[in-house]
């Protein structure tokens, strides 16, 4: 456990010290959502209609932009080597940088979020549902993307690639946070939609940390 | 363990046996297949003759799956067994089964042209369909993506069954958000029950589809052993 | 049986086979030098020795217990500088080696063994300074001075003395000779003579590909 | 005959379309492999003939 912290903790003095990353992440959030007004026309129940839409996409979008520098630098200046090296499980290190990719990007999403949902006047009873969904949707984006981040290691052209492998994995994710925001502002229940969601982040728990180390292992060979 | 270094001239040569017979059951069973389908086999009363796209469209789609399992199976072999001609067999396959899930969507949209009125519907098949063509696009990048081919087909041997459990869910996901906002009218592709004489050519096809999968198989997984060859003997002589 | 040893092992990296049929044995206090020209698989031995690269075939065994068995105890025995430094710019000197240390817990003390090995290396004034005002000297020092803030019986050195002036590599001597007495093993693959006492050499040339193929 | 067998009851646009790209596609997959494997085996050959003077 005490690795798994120390890793964490190193990161997240990383992300801290280049405190520009993250926050270009979120502008980039921003940006993208800002953008459908300007195509779909400012009409406000059209943009009500797909705002929970818009933002999850945007999410989505914005989560991977940063995953490609998740175990990139690392790779490149040596220090993954020297993880797999140590007394701790690739696993546990794994999931220690997905849980700092989590708090550096997934987190300050969420807190974006609520205020790109006024911009896109959708309704207010959606907001406390959007949160719930974003928190138990965006640690599985992380997780899946992490697999996509260790496979490309050490590609030509990783950033793009990183995309196409990913974004087919990321649907299921998107479909179920999608309708639990709709069927509240929709007057309906989401418990169905949040359980979904939850088992996702379950199955991406015990899957994908497995699947990235076994894709880290064989990148340091 | 050692089999990585076994030279592949035990497949090889079953490899020279095997592929004229699929050259030729592709070519018979096809020519019986069109023939029953396109001359010999009734209207549908509902959707007359565009009910024929089926005995191409459906072989297409069950393909495209039968691919990605395969590549998924070989995948799992390689990655456990290290057995050097699985990754390869995998790798092999990819291209094909690319072909088929992009037929099976072509032939599925011109199909849908006359039942729904437009060119694509947000079917749940097609649609899962459709993110199959991606899995199948991002595993081609993949496994070209890097300068050492071995990296390449290991890499993305886990991406294949990463994806291979995520097919399921999925299929299961637009499933569900297909029923959620259901599109106007949904007329059941392939028709009520298909009656013997649509069968035949039906199953003829599926079978032609299949041993053409295997023929092209081994042409390029030969093709790949002797690249690899090619790539031993340049490193031979950079390195003496 | 000496505790760390292979049987022949057969290497290979990437299509290629690096080297067929090698053994080795080395004992508590006991020094290999791998000497060989470029590309003879100096350092992918190096990285089959420490589980990076597994061997293709052979027996890697430590106290005749396969190592491939249990990974994580032979990460926990073992040191391998490789030629990266694993230096993080924004981190200082002090907390790269930290954290290296604190991955293999050895209690509280960590703090005192990272100044304690600073010190031996000669950086003990850089210990806040970040990393990216390090050259390549002292990152090396760095990465150096990661294996002595947490003790393990067996280095892995690969050309450890690149970009080290005299009196560091002085230093390096004397490091190696002390974890020897203390009875550790090195090995390590290097282009200068190193000032060593009864060391083995194993050159690898002698293990030159044999085309499986 | 053949006009009204090529009309196929109206629906002769779509199929024909569908049974042409479908035979493209996979004659073009076939005929790509085959050269592939064709030009490699060239190359190989060439490959072994220069190796083979060459002291071992």
């Amino acid at each position: 456990m005490s690795g798994f912290m120390a890793i964490l903790k190193r990161d997240l003095h990383l992300a801290t010290r280049q405190g520009m990353d993250n926050m270009m992440v979120v502008m980039f959030f921003v940006i993208a959502v800002v953008l459908f007004p300007f195509g779909v026309g400012p009409e406000p129940n059209i943009l009500a209609r797909i705002a929970a839409g818009v933002i999850w996409v945007a999410a989505l979008l914005a989560s991977m932009l940063s995953l490609e520098r998740l175990f990139q630098t690392d790779f490149e200046d040596g220090s993954l080597e020297l993880l797999s090296l140590s007394p701790i499980t690739l696993e546990v290190a794994v999931l220690a940088k997905v849980a700092a990719h989590w708090l550096t990007t997934g987190l300050p999403l969420i807190v974006a979020a609520p205020l790109l949902a006024v911009l896109l006047n959708m309704n207010a009873e959606g907001f406390p549902m959007l949160i719930v969904a974003l928190l138990l949707g965006t640690p599985s984006l992380s997780l899946i993307g992490a697999v996509g981040a260790a496979l490309i290691l050490g590609s030509r052209r990783g950033g793009v690639l990183l995309a196409l492998l990913i974004l087919p994995l990321y649907i299921p994710v998107l479909i179920f946070g999608v309708s639990a925001v709709d069927a509240v502002i929709g007057g309906f229940e989401a418990n169905a939609q949040l359980l979904i969601l939850g088992a996702f982040l379950m199955g991406a728990l015990a899957l994908c940390p497995w699947a990235a180390a076994a894709g880290v292992r064989q990148a340091i060979e | 363990m050692l089999h990585r270094f076994a030279n592949p001239t035990r497949f090889l040569r079953i490899a020279s046996v095997v592929q004229p017979w699929m050259a030729w059951a592709t070519v018979l069973l096809g020519g019986a297949g069109l023939y029953l389908g396109l001359f010999n086999s009734p209207a549908d009363y509902q959707q007359g003759n565009s009910v024929r796209i089926m005995y191409v469209h459906v072989p297409a789609a069950w393909m495209a799956m039968f691919c990605y399992s395969s590549m998924a199976i070989a995948a799992a072999v390689g990655l456990i067994w290290k057995h050097p001609l699985a990754d390869v067999a995998a790798k092999a396959t990819a291209p094909i089964g690319a072909c088929f899930t992009f037929l099976a969507l072509f032939t599925g949209s011109l199909w849908g042209k006359p039942m729904w009125g437009t060119w694509w519907v947000w079917d749940a098949r097609l649609t899962s369909m459709l993110v199959l063509l991606f899995l199948y696009l991002g595993y081609i990048a993949l496994v070209n993506a890097f300068d050492d081919p071995t990296r390449g087909t290991r890499a993305s041997s886990i991406l294949v069954l990463v994806g291979f459990i995520n097919v399921p869910i999925i299929k299961f996901s637009v499933d569900w958000w297909n029923t959620l906002h259901q599109p106007a009218s949904v007329i059941k592709m392939g028709g009520p029950s298909i009656d013997a004489s649509m069968l035949w050519p039906l199953l003829l096809m599926a079978v032609a589809f299949t041993t053409y999968y295997l023929w092209v198989l081994l042409i390029r997984i030969r093709t790949e052993i002797i690249a690899n060859k090619i790539r031993i003997a340049r490193l031979k002589q950079v390195h003496g | 049986m000496s505790i760390f040893c292979g049987q022949n092992l057969i290497c290979v990296r990437g299509e290629r086979t690096v080297f067929t049929d090698l053994d080795f044995n080395l004992d508590a206090g006991g020094a290999l030098v791998l000497i060989g020209p470029n590309g003879s698989g100096k350092s992918s031995l190096l990285r089959l020795m420490s589980g990076l690269l597994p061997q293709a075939a052979g027996s890697l065994s430590w106290n005749n217990e396969e190592i491939r068995e249990d990974p994580e105890a032979h990460a926990d025995r073992m040191h391998y500088v490789g030629h990266h430094d694993a230096v993080k710019p924004v981190l200082s000197v002090a907390e790269n080696v930290a954290f290296w240390a604190s991955l293999r817990g050895r209690g509280k003390k960590t703090q005192s063994a990272v100044m304690a090995a600073l010190e031996a290396f000669g950086i003990a004034h850089l210990a806040e300074v970040p990393g990216r005002f390090l050259s390549a000297g002292q990152k090396r020092r760095v990465n150096l001075a990661r294996i002595l803030a947490a003790p393990a019986p067996l280095w892995l050195l690969d050309e450890p003395t690149t970009a080290l002036d005299k009196q560091t590599i002085g230093a390096l001597e004397a490091t190696i000779a002390a974890h020897r007495a203390g009875g550790g093993m090195v090995v390590i693959s290097t282009h200068s003579d190193m000032g060593l006492e009864s060391f083995k050499v194993l050159d690898l040339a002698g293990f030159a590909i044999r085309q499986a193929s | 005959m053949i006009k009204e067998f090529l009309d196929m009851g109206g629906y002769g646009a779509y199929i024909w379309p569908s049974y042409g790209v479908t035979a493209v596609v996979m004659i073009v997959m076939l005929v790509t492999s085959l050269r592939g494997l064709r030009e490699n085996e060239v190359t190989l050959q060439s490959l072994e003939v220069s190796t083979k003077d060459k002291p071992e």
